[in-house]
Parts: C-alpha cells; structure tokens; sequence
C-alpha cells in the first residue's frame, strides 16, 4: 500500500529526496532518507526530539549550508530540479522555500520592517501602500495583527515568545513562497492561537506546498494529508495521516503514536 | 579632456544607465506580466557598473602607461648634446615637464594663444622669463630642443589625453548599451552585481598580502647585504648590543628581543586587566550615561601622541619607581627601567583592549545572562563564567592589538626605559626593545652601507618572522580552544 | 534516586532561610561580587585618572601658546631704504632683503621709546630690538612688496615680540632666569614691562598659532601650526576614505564568505602579523616601494596617507572581524530564510550589528595614525616645510609636515618656548582628533543595543 | 599628478645640521621668489643614501651631514650615476659638558671622562674594572658628587666626536691606552675599541633621543652632567652651568680659536646634476655660506654655529661648482 | 468557594503577589494581579499568548530587573518575605526560586557544563565525582541522559531544539531551588519526553513548589493542583485546577477552556 502511494505521487511530487545522508562533523544525523513530498498539500514530520526532523528540513533549502561543519549527501530535487547542484543558486532557492524556524528569531528591528524586509528584497511592492497591504495581510494571516496593529513601529524582539512566533511566520507567508517548511510553527502558541496558524495552513495549502513539523499528534492529524516519522536520524514511515494513526506499517510508530516509546 | 573630466562623464553614463536599465526592467516586466528575477535597483546597477567599471580601468591603465610612453618618445628628441655635463637625461625631462606644465598655465591665463605657442622658439622668445612671470621658476635657460620637446610633450599628452578619453568614454557607452540591451526579466542581475561586489572584498582582502609581500622585499634586500658583512650567528645568538661608529660592533639580537619581550609583557600585564575590567565595568555595571561618556574618554587615551607619554615616564613615573620602589629594596637606581615604560606603554593601550572588549561584551546576547542569572549567579558570575568565554575570541583579537602596538612602541620605551641594550631580569633597570633600535640605527649619523644601519633592516625582518610565529601559534591556540564550544 | 535526595539535603540546610540575611556562601559571593564590581571602578577610575593627569599637564604646559605678546607699531616705511630709485620698480624693491627692514623697525621702536618717554636704562637701541622677533622684518617685507605704494607711508604694524619677551609674560622667564640667560637681560625686560605699560606691548590671541607655517630654531614664537594641520588633514582624509572601506570589506570577506583554506588561513595570519608591525616598517615600505619605486614624490600627504592606511587596515579589520564573529548566526539564518542572498544578509542585518565595533576600530585605529611620526620619517615628511600645500587633490602631491611631526621636531628643538609650542600642539592634536572621531562615537551610541 | 614637476628644493640628512639649515631655508624663502626648501631631518646615514639614490625628481638635492661622506656612500653614488657631488663645510659644532644650573662647578680633562666612564681604567699600575663612584675619587678637586653621565647614543655623530676627543684622549693622558695597548699584545686598533668601551653599570647612560631628553633627564636626575651642543646650551644657559674642559670655557669664539678641544666640522653634500634643474638650488647653496648667513655675525653664529675660518674658500668653491674630490 | 480557598492558603502561602502591576515603557503589561501560590504544589498559568504570563513569571524571581525599561510596581512575597524589598539580594532569591526560560538558552559551553554551571557556584559538589552525580542525575530527570551521555564533551549549543529545551530543565533543577519557574518548558517536546518532564514535576512536587507556564490544557490538567488564567495582561481567575476545568468561575475561563476565544 506504502508503495503504490509512493509511485502515485512519484512523478508529480514537488519535493523528491534520495538517499539522503547528513553529518555534523562525524556524527551521523540523517541517515538515507527517500521520500516523496507531494504538492499543494500538507506534509507533517513528527518523531522525538532529537531525531532528525529539524535538521531535515533545512536540508530542503539548504539552510544548512550555514552550518560550519554540517556536511549533506544525496539528492534532493525541488520540482525535478536538483537543489544541491551546483548552478543553482540557494537564494532563489529560498525565495521559493521558505521557513519558519523552530526558535523564534525576529531581526532587532521594527516590527513591521521584520515583515517588510521579505517583500522588499524581492520587489513584491511597488508602493508604500503596496507594502502596508502586504505587512497587514501577513500579520492577518499569522493571527498577530490585532495584537500589534497599534505599534508595528515597536521592536520585534520586545514581544512574547508566542507573539515572536506568529512574527516569523508571518514574516515567511509575506514573500509567499511556494513551498514552506515550518518547524514547530505552534509550539508556544495557546490553543486560539494555534487554531488560527492552522486554519492559515489550510488556506495556503491550496496553493503552497507545506512541510510542518510537530510534537502534536492531533495537530499532525488535523492539518496534514500525509505524515513521515522520523526515528534517530531514519525515516521510520511515511504515509497519509489517515492511515499513520489508525494503522501504522511500522512499529515504531505504532508505539510512537500510543506514547510507548522512548 | 582631462582624467577628471572623463571620470565625471562616466560616472553621469554609469548614473544614467543605472535609471535606465532600472526603468527598462520594470517595463519589461510589466510587459511580460513575468516577475523579474532581482530587484529592479540590480538592473539598474549592473549597467551602472559595466558602464563604469571597464572604462574606468582602462583608464587608470593607461594614465599609468602614458607617461612612460610619452616619456621614451619625447626623450628622444632630446639630442645628447642638451643633457648637461653629469646630468641625467630625467632631469632634463623634469624641465620638459615643468615647462610644459608652465605653458598649459600661460594658455590658460590667456598670455598667449595655441597658434602662437606653437610659433613660438626658444632662441627667439624668453621662455624662462614668459614662465617666471607666470610663478614657474626654471633653473636655466632653455635650449631649443629642450623647448621643442616640452612642445610636443604637450602635445602628445593632449593628444593622448583626448585619445585615452575618448576610448574610455567608447567603452563606457557600450558597455552600457550592451549591458541594457541584455537585460531581460529572467537575467540574474543581483548575482552579476553581488559577485562583482564579491571581487570587490576578495580584492580588498588581499591588500594585506600585497602588503606583506611588500615589507619582505623592502627588507630583505638591505637584510641580505648586512649578513653579507655581518655573520648571522653572531646576530641571532650573540648577547651583546654595542653597536660602534668606527666599526666592529657586537651586534646580537638577543637582549632587544628580551627587552621587547620583558616591557611588552610588563605592558599587556598592566592593560589586559585594566582594559578588560574597564571592559567588563561599561557594558555590564555602569549605566549608558555614564559609559557614553567614559568609553570616548578612555579613547582618548590612544590618541594622546606618545611623546607626552614618554616624558610622562621620564619625569613622574620613573623617579618615582626609582625613589620609592627600587632604592629602597636596593635593585637599583635608575630611572629609566623596563617597568617604567611597561606601566606607562600599558596605559597607553588601555583603550585597545577596553573598547574593543567592550563592543564586543555587549554584543553577547542577553539571553545567555539571562540564564546564569536565573541560576542564582551573581553578576560578577555571570560575566566571569558565561559572558566572558562567549566574548573571548573577540576579546583575544582585541588583545593581541594591544600586544601588537606595545611591539611597535618606540618614543615611550625611548624615554621610560632607555636605549641600553641589556640581559637581565630586574625590572627596574634599562633595556630597550628592538622597534627601539631599528628607528635609532636607521635615522642614525652612521653611514649606511654599513652593519651598524643595515642591521635595522635584519632587526625587521627578524621581528616580522618572529611575530608571524607567534601568530601562527595564536591562531592555532585559539582554533582549538573554539572547537571545544562552538 | 538516593544520592539525589543526599544533595539536596544538603543545600536544603543552605535553604530556608530568610531572604533578608543572606548565609555565609552567599555572603562570601557577594563580597566576591562587590570586589569585583569596585576592580571594574578602580579600573575606569585608574584609567580616567591617568587620562585627567596627562590632559593636565598637557593643558597646563599647552594653553599658554594660544596667547601671544605683539608689539604696535607705526613704522615709517622710508623710501630712502627701501626704494633708492624711487620708480616703485617692484624687481628692485625685492632685492630690498629682509636685513634692509631691521633698521626700520629698530627706528620704530625708538621712536614709540621716545614719543611715551620710556628711557632705555642700560638696554641701547640694538638690544632694544631684540625685544621684537627676528620674523618681524619678513613681515614688513611680504606687506611692501604685495603693496609697494605703501612705501613712504607710516604704517601700523602688531609685529610679534620675541620668544623671551613672550616667554615672560607666560611665566616661563623670570628676572631670576634672565641674569643667567645669555639671550636676554633683566633690563630687557624691564624695558618690556614699560612697553606694557604704555601699552605698545600687547597680548592677544594666537590666531596664527593654527594658520602659520612653522618657523626656524630662532623665531619659536613665529611657529604655527598651518602646514601641519593641513598635511594631518589631507592624509587623515586619504586613510579614513581608504581605510575603512577596505578593512570594512576585508573583513566581510573574511568572516563571511572566505571558505575555511590555507589561504584564508594565510590571509588571516597576515592581517593580525601587520598589526604587530613596527610603523617604521611602513615607512621603510613606503619609501621603497611608494617613492622610489612608483615614483610619488616626497615629503608628500599622499605617500604618508598610503603608508597610514597600510598601517590602520589590521586595526580596523581587526577590530571588524570580532564584531562580525560577536553577531548571532540566527540573524542570518533569519535573512536567508526569507530568500536575502547572503550579500543581502550582511549588508543589511550583520553590518549594522557589527557597527559598534567597526566604529571603535575607526576609531583607535585613526587616533593612531593621527599620531603616529615613525612612518613618516622614512617618506620625508618629518620635515621643516614652510610652503602650504595647494588645495586637494593637486595639495595630495605638496610637499607637507603633519601634527606628530611639528609635536616631534619642538620637542627636540633647543629654545624652551618650544616645548609650550609642542603641547599647544598636542592640544590641537587631540581637538582634532575628537572632532574626527565625533561623529564615529554618535554614530556608535545609535548603533548599539543588545539583542 | 605623479608628473607634476618639483619646485622646491628638498633636503635631507643630519638632525644636528637641521636647525641651521631650517634658519637659512627660512631666510631664502622671505627674501627670493623660490619657495621655501624642504629640510628633512632622519639622520646623515640615511640622508646621505637618499642623496646617492639617483639623480632625478624624485631624489633629493641636498645631504646635510654632521661628519664627512664614506667612501661607501660615494661608491654608491658613483654607482647610481650621481657623479658629481659638492661638499660644502659650513661650520664647527662645539660639544660641550653641562650639570644642572644648581649643581657644582666642574673642570674637566679629558682623563677625568676616561677614568669615570671607562669599563677599565688604570689604578695603581694595575688594570682594573672601573672602581670608582664618585668625582672627587678621580681627582680630588673635583666635586663631592656621584658619577652619571648622560653621553649620546651610539647612533649619534656626537658620540663619534666624544668617543675620539674626550675618551681616547683621555686614555692616552691618563696612561690606559698603553696599558690596553699591552694587554692586547701591542694592537694600536684593539687598545683603542678597549679605550672606548664604555662601563655597562648605569653610571653612563646612553641618550638615544635628543638634547631635549637629555636636559630631561637632568631634571630628574640633578647630579648628572650631560652632553650637549654649544648651540642647546647656549639657548638653555638658564639651567645649564657648562662644565670647562682643560681650562677652556666652550663658546663659539673659543672653538672657533682652536682652543675649546671638542668639537667637529659641519657639512652638507649637494648633487650638481639638480643644479641646474632645480629652481633655485644654486642660489641657494650660495645663499646659505654667504657672509650674511654663515658669517661670523650672521645668524648661524648668532645660533651657535661656529663660523668655519675658511669661508671664503668655500664661497668660492661654491660659486665654482668645484666638484669634491676623492676623500683623504 | 474561590475565596475561602484563598483564605485557606493565605497564611501558608508560599508565594503571594499584591496589585502587582508592570509596564514595559508605557505598555501596561500585568494590570493588577493578586495571586497567591500554595507551597509544595503545582500552579499553572494559562492564557492567550501575549497575555503576560511570562512577564508575571519573570516577576517571581526578579528577572524582569534585567530588562531596561520594565518597571514593577505593587508587593510580591515569597515565604512572607518581600521580594522587592531593597535589603532582598535578588542572587540569593534567585537561587531559591529557578527558572526555565521559554526560549532554550543554553550556554556556550559543553553539555556537561551547562549543568554543572549552578551546582559550582553554589558549591554543592565538593568533589568531581560528586559532580558527575549531579549532573547525571539533572540530566536524567530532564530526560535527556540517553541521548548525551556519550557527548558530554559536545557543546550544549549543537543540541536539537527539544534537547536544548531539556538541557535548560536539567541546568534548572540541578541546583534544586525551592521554587521552579518553568515557562512552557515542553513546547518542543515530543509526548514521551512531555511525559518525561511531567513526571519529573510530580516528583518535585513533593519538596518544591512549581509555577508552570503551559498553552496545554490537558498538560495543565495533569500536572497542576491549582490554576490560573491571565488575559490581557489581568488575571481573570485563580482556581484549584479541577475546578477550573469544570466548573471555572469566570465566563473568559470557561471561553479560553472550551477554545471560544479570540
Ligand atoms: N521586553 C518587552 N518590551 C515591551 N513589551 C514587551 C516586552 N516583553 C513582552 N512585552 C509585551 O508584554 C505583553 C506580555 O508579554 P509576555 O511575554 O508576558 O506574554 P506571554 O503571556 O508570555 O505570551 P506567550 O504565551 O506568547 O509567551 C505582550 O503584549 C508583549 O508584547
Ligand atoms: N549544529 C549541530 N552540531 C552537532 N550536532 C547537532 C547540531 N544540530 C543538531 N545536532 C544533533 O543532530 C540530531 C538531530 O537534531 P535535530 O535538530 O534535527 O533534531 P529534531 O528532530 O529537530 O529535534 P527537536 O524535536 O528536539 O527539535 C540531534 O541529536 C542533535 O543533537
Ligand atoms: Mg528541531
Ligand atoms: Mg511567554
């Protein structure tokens, strides 16, 4: 059954990896990962802390070229382009991949330019009002604005963790991507809140590829098509949500999914 | 055309082509309802820049080349009969030149016109007078041929001048109009100007070589003939500094560079506590008034020139250490003495040390105080134990620019330590440093060609390769101390 | 479980106290902590301390060169001297030398003596004269002859009055001094305190201290500051326009582009090797590579400026990298990850965070250059240069002196007043290095925050 | 640019010859319509190197030199094609000892330096290690006063003058040269560097810097006596007291008699090829020896220079362009 | 039956804050909050995010005085004792009352040293071996022990989100305070490392008194005795956790439980 979906989504799958190996210096982090993400759909990553989620995902923009001693193998391609391949350039790359990083990390600036800088380097406003749109419509879009409205000009780093989260991820919508990684996009976030990224999921998802990744097996169930459990470094499973929680292939994710594990 | 004018024109064809090629963009792109690949501000730019940056290089070349060339055609219409008993053919061409210089400033005032000048004969007119009226004092008279050459040397500069314009101007269109007629909605405009830009910073990165590589050839040829007339080992390993003026003069590094080692150390043992604890004191305890006043203050410090300090040295603090410190405990009594010019050399890079510190201390994130506070350390904790090692690189780079300048210190170690070279380790007496010994043997009255000044030239060099080591080393100490934290 | 529950039995006696009384461990750690706190005071204070002594004696030995003591004048400028033909040709009227307008001056005097019925007492007309500078008769001179029909005229003139004079007024010469001192005589000066009286001796402001050019071993109190301010000046703006654009972009490359090489390695090695270079090197560099190679003249701003910008780009690159290094990656991780190319992520997040830094390097690495004479000694410009060079950029060519040098060449000149002149220097100097460095140290203060 | 022509006259070389060259420079400038020269100072090594560079812009006209040119430096000048150089003297620099104005008078010979400052002097027929401390146990008419000498870095051409005019003359008076001379089994050279080496214990010290620092140091130390030139002191003789030196008091008249023992020639080198080329170098070599600036009432003497006897010969060579010849 | 709960912890209260207000510049960010923490128990705050629970938080332990512009006004007392009291060493307060900080912030150093860090300055360990026994203890309550003792050596900054998260918890605990503040500490924990913590919470319980920051209310649920519910910066209630979720007093309560809110 895994398989035949696999080979359903080959062909049209918008993210493709094979055999994909990471190191942090020795230490083996990824260990041959293949899987198929297809596109305008959601695609949840869950496992335990500390197995390799995080660090697979910005292998997806090569956000981990940023990394002095973080070495990638393998192949990744985005719509059948390989991304590791030398002519490409990481800046469009990540223009098209977006990400929302696990720890928050507003730029010490405005609140409103943390959102505007996206939009600005990419030329997606021609007018102050353009950009205003673009701002409010982001912060809209993450849940943030009635919260901020009255004081964009004040520092981003002066807001509450939650709060510093709903920024990035309105801070990566801004420059609408075609693909965004999230990494645990709602982890400080309260249950209202939450709802709102996720309903913002669900709107994008009709035309954004999105990769999340979550700690939350209900949240994984509610905003995600298929799954994929990572376990030290391996990929475990990769399946539709549907079928990962009521009858996982693996194991591991059985036990995973029933909290037996660990 | 001058050069000056040539530049303005390329800068207003590189200022144009900018706004133009931003403009073509935008309109493309409106046209072909397709998104750009860059902003439309690199558009613009890589147009600027290739209307600028190849006409502009031409055109440092050849105001490189020029006068050379011109230099060798115009020289030979000077017979050899016009070159002077025991001069030199470059010194007539200075006349040449002055004296083309000088009827540029004649035309220009409007004495004369170009028809004239051209007319005009050596034998016939006073030029020296016609350039004398003008404030352009010649040593002589002027042969004819010296004359007619200035005549043509003008003309030929101007020519080449107009030609060399011209060219770059040529260039400058068309690589402006080349570059905009390429640009199109999916041309990688940002990376064409950001990996100029990135030539830029490789280029500006390898000055320092360049530099290197100039201090080693400006030493070692003067290096070279000194071991010619003085025996390396007796330089390396003799230790006697007692340089003569008839000759025969014991020249051993050994006790400058154990000077240079004792008042360096006595320096940085007095500006790296002070400095850091300064540091430590206007980034985590004083308030921001309080430490935007003090941190310029203390700036001051480097800039006060070094002979105040010196003679702050030679008149207070050494007596003092003399009268108080070494007399009474009987090691000695001079008043010039390593720790004499030590403390007072530490003072002086205080400001090193402290400021740069600084700047970096508080650039540690906040966060990481945070957490050592929410342990229940207490501020002093905190910076020794969490702040510090997260500054320390930084802090390490600040302190080996401190220990750099106490190397290359010269008036204060002059002043507060003396000039004897000397092996010893009492503190309160005379020694002097290498840096020291190379200004005073270079500047001295002893004739050049021989060991006694050349010997600067081996103290240099000898210097250079020792701190590279050293350097060497630091950076190898520091990897590997990183590699444990990052 | 067991050794768990045995340490915290045991801080459980260090808690459970009283909030208000602190237990011997923490007493201990904050006495540690106050001792720590009073080094950091005693450190600024050591530091403004040494700073306020050495301003005071500068100041205190400095300030009185911005006063000078003038003599008024009218002097009758006598055509039998000065133009024996009498057709105002200006060629003869320059052969006219400086030595031809001592007498009139000399006569002057007298007159002014005669006219308040001052007597000489002792002091006759020669050594009356020599209460007024030997620079006075060039004054007269240059006026004459950029005004020849001045001549014939009486004209008054505030001709400076010579070192001592001056001197004594400064404190600096007292009668006591003066009876062992072979270059001037107690009734000399008791001549010039009857002068002040009548008020022909004057004291005023120096303005010429900042605009005159320097002056020979006889004339200190002629010596200015003109040439040397604008040399300090052209090179300052050669090294600041080169410098930190260079160090500033060497550094970015190095931080943030360069890949871990021997190269790099190499380049690295190097930059914090020139910082440990003595600065006459540079000199010795300059001299064989900008002047004897290139071809730059000598005694020039532009060769001086080259050779401090050589010696201020490690300082500053320096002082740059560790600003770059202290920058927290996860502002560039959030730059790339909005799609800025890395160029973009420096340029407009890392740089403006490492601008502190990078000022401070401005900075002390300009303070030094500004102060810096060994260098220059190789290049010719530890000179005695009385033309001013022309305005920018033909003046990058003139031959030029700089403030270190004019400080360094008073300083070993035999005549005291000099050493007032050197610290008056030194006082502009430091002015001058303030109002450089103003504008860095505002900049900074708006650059600096924690994050 | 780069291919402006030069206009001033550049000059280099001796720090001790830079005041009276700037006194002279100063005066060519207010009285003819060429610019002021430019005087480096940087040492008469160097000045005398950059004068055999090369003959051209870039190369400098004039070496002033506190002692005369090496036959190094005219091989070298030979060999970077500039031929023709004129030596000028323009005088005799006195070098004479003072104390601090409060201090004790002193008469000196040169033997009393020699036995004070000597690392081996003779004492009792013997050889010995340099014993004594104080002035009064080199001669007893000699104050009550420790020994400390401040004497000019070896770097200086006034150590040359006082290593040969006051050390090795004195080790000749007081008898150390022979005894050296013995003990280096009869090698004249040998005894004469043995002369001139001077004890390491801090009671001589060697000034590297200027007079200047030198009467500093005085200050800080009262009961040194110092080296100086006539010329510093006489602009300090308020707190300065001159030491005699075999009875005869240093002034410009005494030196220039031939009776004050310490002092040495002045020169200056200038390269024929500029002079023609050079806008006003000729007038201004002229300028400088002329009776008016060098003359015995002229401002150099006015500024302790001590005017040269032979003037007149040197105005004429001057005026002649009389290369020099090869050195005797 | 709020108040006479109130009442009955009133005197034995180990924590208890008075009209405590607190502005950042002009912003009012807690708006008179009276609040009182029973010891040996768990308190949770919940709350919209951005609400000030963190800010109250930081409040307990005076780590707000670290933060320029924020301003505390009114009377917190820990034991009885005046916290704000000018006498108050805020070092020796803060060793009695740790803190988990909701973004991971570990030290530039080893994991080893991150935890060992409290104990040293508080001079528990007397011997090394007593401070290996700490620290692994520290860590193993965190959960964490498996997957770092092979790399106590690595530095605690190339942890994985989650793994940071742990390693803040452990370096909190190690110097057993009497008092914990932990603000959100498993929102990058997976459910089995969740359960981990939760544990570890109960098992304090016994000897400390815990204040939790959670956007969980099931989490709240299972670990806390007593509840409190902040919104806009007030504190709508004050409740014994089975109340709170069952019958809340307040009708915002009963919104922000059932997720009405927003
Ligand atoms: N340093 C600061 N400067 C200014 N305002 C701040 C600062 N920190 C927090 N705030 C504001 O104070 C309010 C309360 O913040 P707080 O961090 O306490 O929220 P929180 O309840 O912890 O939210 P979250 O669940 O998102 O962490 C928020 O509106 C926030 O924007
Ligand atoms: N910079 C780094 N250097 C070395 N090891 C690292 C680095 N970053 C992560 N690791 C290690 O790689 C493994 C995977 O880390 P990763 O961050 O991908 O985990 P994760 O699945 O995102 O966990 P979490 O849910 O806790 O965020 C972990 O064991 C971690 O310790
Ligand atoms: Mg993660
Ligand atoms: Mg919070």
């Amino acid at each position: 059954m895994t398989t035949t979906t696999k080979a359903a989504t080959m062909n049209d799958s918008k993210i493709s990896a094979r055999k994909v190996q990471v190191f942090y210096g020795d230490k083996h982090a990824i260990k041959d990962v293949d899987i198929e993400i297809p596109p305008r759909s959601v695609t949840a990553f869950i496992g335990p802390s500390g197995c390799g989620k995080s660090t697979f995902l910005r292998c997806l923009n090569r956000m981990n070229d940023t990394i002095a001693n973080c070495r990638v193998e393998g192949h990744i391609s985005i719509d059948g382009e390989n991304i590791y391949d030398p002519k490409v350039d990481p800046v469009q790359l990540r223009a098209k991949v977006g990400m929302v990083f696990q720890k928050p990390n507003p730029f010490p600036k405005s609140i409103y330019e943390n959102v505007a800088y996206g939009p600005r380097i990419h030329g997606l406003a021609r007018k102050k009002s353009d950009m205003d749109d673009i701002v409010a419509s982001a912060l809209q879009k993450a849940g943030l604005w009635n919260e901020v409205k009255d004081r964009l000009d004040a520092p981003g780093t002066g807001l509450s963790g939650g709060q510093q989260q709903r920024l990035c991820i309105a801070r990566a919508v801004a420059v609408s991507p075609e693909v965004i990684l999230m990494d645990e996009p709602c982890s400080a976030l309260d249950p209202i809140a939450t709802a709102k990224v996720e309903e913002l999921i669900h709107e994008l998802r009709a035309n954004y590829t999105i990769v999340i990744v979550t700690h939350s097996m209900q949240q994984a169930a509610r905003v995600s098509q298929r799954t994929a459990m990572f376990h030290l470094g391996e990929l475990v499973e990769e399946n539709d949500t549907d079928k990962m929680f009521t009858n996982p292939d693996d194991q591991r994710t059985q036990d995973y999914i029933m909290g037996r594990f660990g | 055309m001058s050069p000056g004018i040539v530049v303005l024109v390329v800068a207003a064809i590189s200022a144009v082509g900018y706004v133009l090629g931003r403009r073509r963009a935008v309109s493309l792109a409106a046209r072909e309802r397709a998104k750009l690949h860059s902003l439309p501000a690199y558009y613009g730019q890589t147009v600027a820049l290739f209307a600028a940056v190849p006409a502009l290089v031409v055109l440092v070349a050849w105001l490189v080349v020029q006068p050379l060339l011109i230099e060798t055609r115009v020289s030979d219409m000077i017979p050899d009969s016009a070159i002077p008993e025991g001069g030199a053919r470059s010194l007539v061409m200075a006349d040449v030149r002055r004296i083309a210089d000088g009827l540029d400033a004649v035309l220009a005032r409007g004495g004369i016109s170009e028809s004239e000048l051209s007319q005009m004969q050596a034998d016939v007119t006073d030029v020296r007078g016609l350039l004398a009226g003008i404030g352009v004092a010649l040593g002589n008279d002027v042969p004819p041929p010296v004359f007619e050459a200035a005549k043509s040397y003008r003309q030929i500069s101007k020519t080449g001048n107009i030609v060399a314009g011209a060219l770059a101007l040529a260039l400058s269109v068309g690589f402006a109009l080349w570059a905009y007629r390429r640009i199109a909605v999916d041309l990688r405009a940002r990376n064409i100007s950001e990996r100029f830009v990135r030539a830029l910073l490789v280029s500006a990165s390898t000055i320092a070589i360049l530099t290197t590589i100039g201090i080693i050839a400006s030493l070692f040829f003067e290096t070279y003939s000194f071991f010619k007339i003085y025996p390396a080992r007796d330089f390396f390993f003799s230790t006697v500094w007692n340089p003569q003026f008839r000759g025969g003069s014991d020249l051993g590094i050994l006790p400058l560079l154990w000077g240079t080692f004792y008042i360096s150390l006595v320096a940085l043992v007095v500006a790296v506590p002070l400095g850091l604890m300064i540091a430590i004191y206007l980034a985590e305890y004083a308030g921001p008034s309080v430490r935007s006043l003090v941190k310029p203050a203390i700036e001051v410090l480097a800039g006060i020139p070094t002979i105040v300090y010196g003679l702050f040295a030679l008149v207070t603090v050494g007596p003092f250490l003399r009268d108080w410190i070494a007399q009474p405990l009987g090691l000695g009594n001079s008043s010039s003495s390593v720790l004499t010019a030590g403390i007072v050399m530490g003072i002086m890079i205080i400001p090193f040390v402290s400021s740069l510190s600084d700047d970096i201390i508080n650039a540690v994130p906040q966060s990481l105080r945070d957490g050592s506070y929410a342990l229940g350390a207490t501020q002093s904790e905190t910076i020794r134990q969490v702040v510090f090692p997260a500054a320390l690189p930084g802090i390490v780079g600040a302190v080996l620019l401190a220990a750099s300048r106490a190397i290359g210190e010269t008036m204060i170690v002059v002043l507060g330590a003396g000039a004897t070279a000397r092996l010893s380790l009492n503190p309160f007496e005379a020694m002097t440093t290498v840096t020291v010994k190379i200004v005073s043997q270079l500047t001295g009255d002893t004739e050049f060609a021989s060991p006694e000044t050349l010997v600067a030239f081996a103290l240099g060099l000898t210097l250079f390769v020792l701190t590279l080591g050293l350097n060497v080393l630091a950076l190898y100490i520091v990897r590997k101390y990183r590699e444990q934290y990052e | 479980m067991t050794e768990i529950s045995a340490f915290s039995a045991s801080s459980a006696e260090a808690r459970g106290k009283s909030l208000y009384a602190a237990d011997e461990r923490t007493r201990r750690r904050n006495a540690a902590e106050a001792r720590f706190r009073m080094m950091g005071r005693i450190a600024v204070i050591i530091g403004i301390v040494a700073l306020i002594g050495l301003l005071a004696s500068i100041l205190s030995n400095g300030l009185s060169s911005f006063q000078q003591t003038y003599v008024s004048l009218d002097i009758f400028l006598d055509p039998a001297k000065l133009d024996k033909a009498g057709d105002r040709n200006p060629e003869a009227i320059a052969k006219v030398s400086t030595f031809g307008y001592a007498p009139l001056i000399q006569k002057a005097l007298q007159d002014a003596m005669a006219a308040k019925g001052i007597a000489g007492d002792g002091v006759n007309a020669k050594t009356a004269a020599e209460l007024i500078s030997k620079e006075a008769p060039a004054d007269l001179r240059r006026f004459v002859l950029a005004d020849p029909s001045a001549i014939g005229q009486t004209v008054r003139f505030d001709l400076l009055a010579a070192g001592r004079i001056d001197g004594y007024y400064k404190g600096r010469v007292t009668m006591e001094s003066a009876k062992l001192d072979r270059n001037i005589s107690p009734e000399q000066l008791m001549l010039a305190d009857k002068l002040k009286e009548a008020g022909i001796l004057t004291t005023n402001f120096n303005w010429s201290f900042f605009t005159a050019p320097d002056a020979s071993d006889t004339r200190p109190e002629a010596a200015g500051l003109g040439v040397a301010i604008i040399g300090s000046a052209y090179m300052m703006l050669i090294v600041f326009v080169l410098s930190l654009p260079l160090g500033v972009a060497a550094s970015i490359y190095l931080e943030e582009f360069a890949p871990q090489n021997r190269f790099t390695d190499l380049i690295e090695v190097n930059i914090s090797n020139l910082a440990a270079v003595p600065s006459i090197v540079f000199g010795i560099l300059g001299l064989a590579v900008l002047i004897n190679f290139v071809g730059l003249p000598q005694s020039a701003p532009i060769v001086g400026g080259l050779v401090l910008t050589l010696m201020t780009l490690p300082t500053i690159i320096i002082a740059t990298r560790a600003a770059l290094k202290a920058v927290p990656p996860s502002i560039r991780d959030a730059a790339l990850g909005v799609g800025a190319s890395k160029m973009q992520a420096t340029f407009h997040h890392v740089l403006p965070l490492a601008m502190p830094g990078i000022l401070t390097g401005t900075i002390i690495g300009l303070a030094r250059a500004l102060g810096e004479t060994a260098p220059l000694l190789l290049i010719g410009m530890v000179a005695f240069v009385r033309e001013y060079p022309a305005g920018p950029p033909e003046g990058f060519f003139d031959p030029a002196s700089a403030l270190p040098v004019q400080i360094y060449n008073w300083t070993q000149r035999g005549d005291p007043a000099f050493v007032e002149r050197a610290s008056g220097a030194i006082i502009v100097l430091l002015v001058f290095l303030l109002m450089m460095n103003l504008i860095a140290i505002i900049l900074r203060r708006r650059f600096e925050r924690r994050w | 640019g780069a291919a402006a022509a030069r206009d001033q006259i550049q000059i280099a070389g001796s720090s001790t010859v830079l005041p009276y060259a700037s006194i002279v420079a100063e005066a060519f400038g207010e009285n003819t319509d060429f610019p002021t020269p430019v005087v480096e100072s940087g040492g008469s090594g160097a000045g005398r190197k950059k004068l055999c560079e090369g003959v051209g812009e870039n190369t400098i006209d004039i070496a002033n030199s506190s002692s005369r040119i090496k036959q190094s430096d005219i091989d070298n000048c030979a060999k970077n094609g500039v031929k023709e150089i004129q030596e000028v003297r323009i005088g005799y620099d006195g070098i004479v000892f003072a104390s601090d104005i409060n201090g004790a008078e002193f008469a000196f010979t040169p033997a009393d330096w020699h036995m004070a400052l000597a690392a081996k002097v003779v004492k009792d027929g013997q050889l010995v290690d340099n014993p004594y401390k104080k002035w009064n146990e080199i001669r007893a008419d000699l104050p009550d006063q420790e020994i400390l000498a401040f004497v000019p870095g070896t770097k200086h051409g006034t150590r040359e003058v006082f290593d040969e005019k006051v050390i090795i003359d004195g080790c000749k008076e007081d008898g150390a040269l022979e005894a050296l001379k013995a003990a280096n089994g009869g090698d004249e050279k040998a005894a004469e560097k043995a002369c001139m080496a001077l004890r390491t214990d801090g009671v001589s010290v060697d000034i590297d810097g200027d007079y200047t620092e030198t009467l500093s140091r005085i200050d800080a130390n009262k009961n040194a006596i110092g080296v100086f030139g006539l010329s510093f002191y006489q602009n300090n003789t308020d707190k300065l007291r001159v030491a005699t030196m075999s009875g005869v008091t240093p002034s410009v008249e005494t030196i220039a008699k031939g009776e004050y023992p310490v002092s040495r020639p002045l020169y200056f080198y200038v390269k024929n090829a500029h002079l023609d080329v050079i806008p006003g170098l000729q007038e201004y070599i002229e300028f400088f020896v002329s009776d008016e600036m060098a003359g015995p009432d002229g401002p150099l003497a006015a500024y302790g220079l001590v005017p040269d006897p032979e003037l007149a010969k040197t105005q004429a060579a001057v005026k002649a362009r009389t290369p020099m010849g090869a050195l005797n």
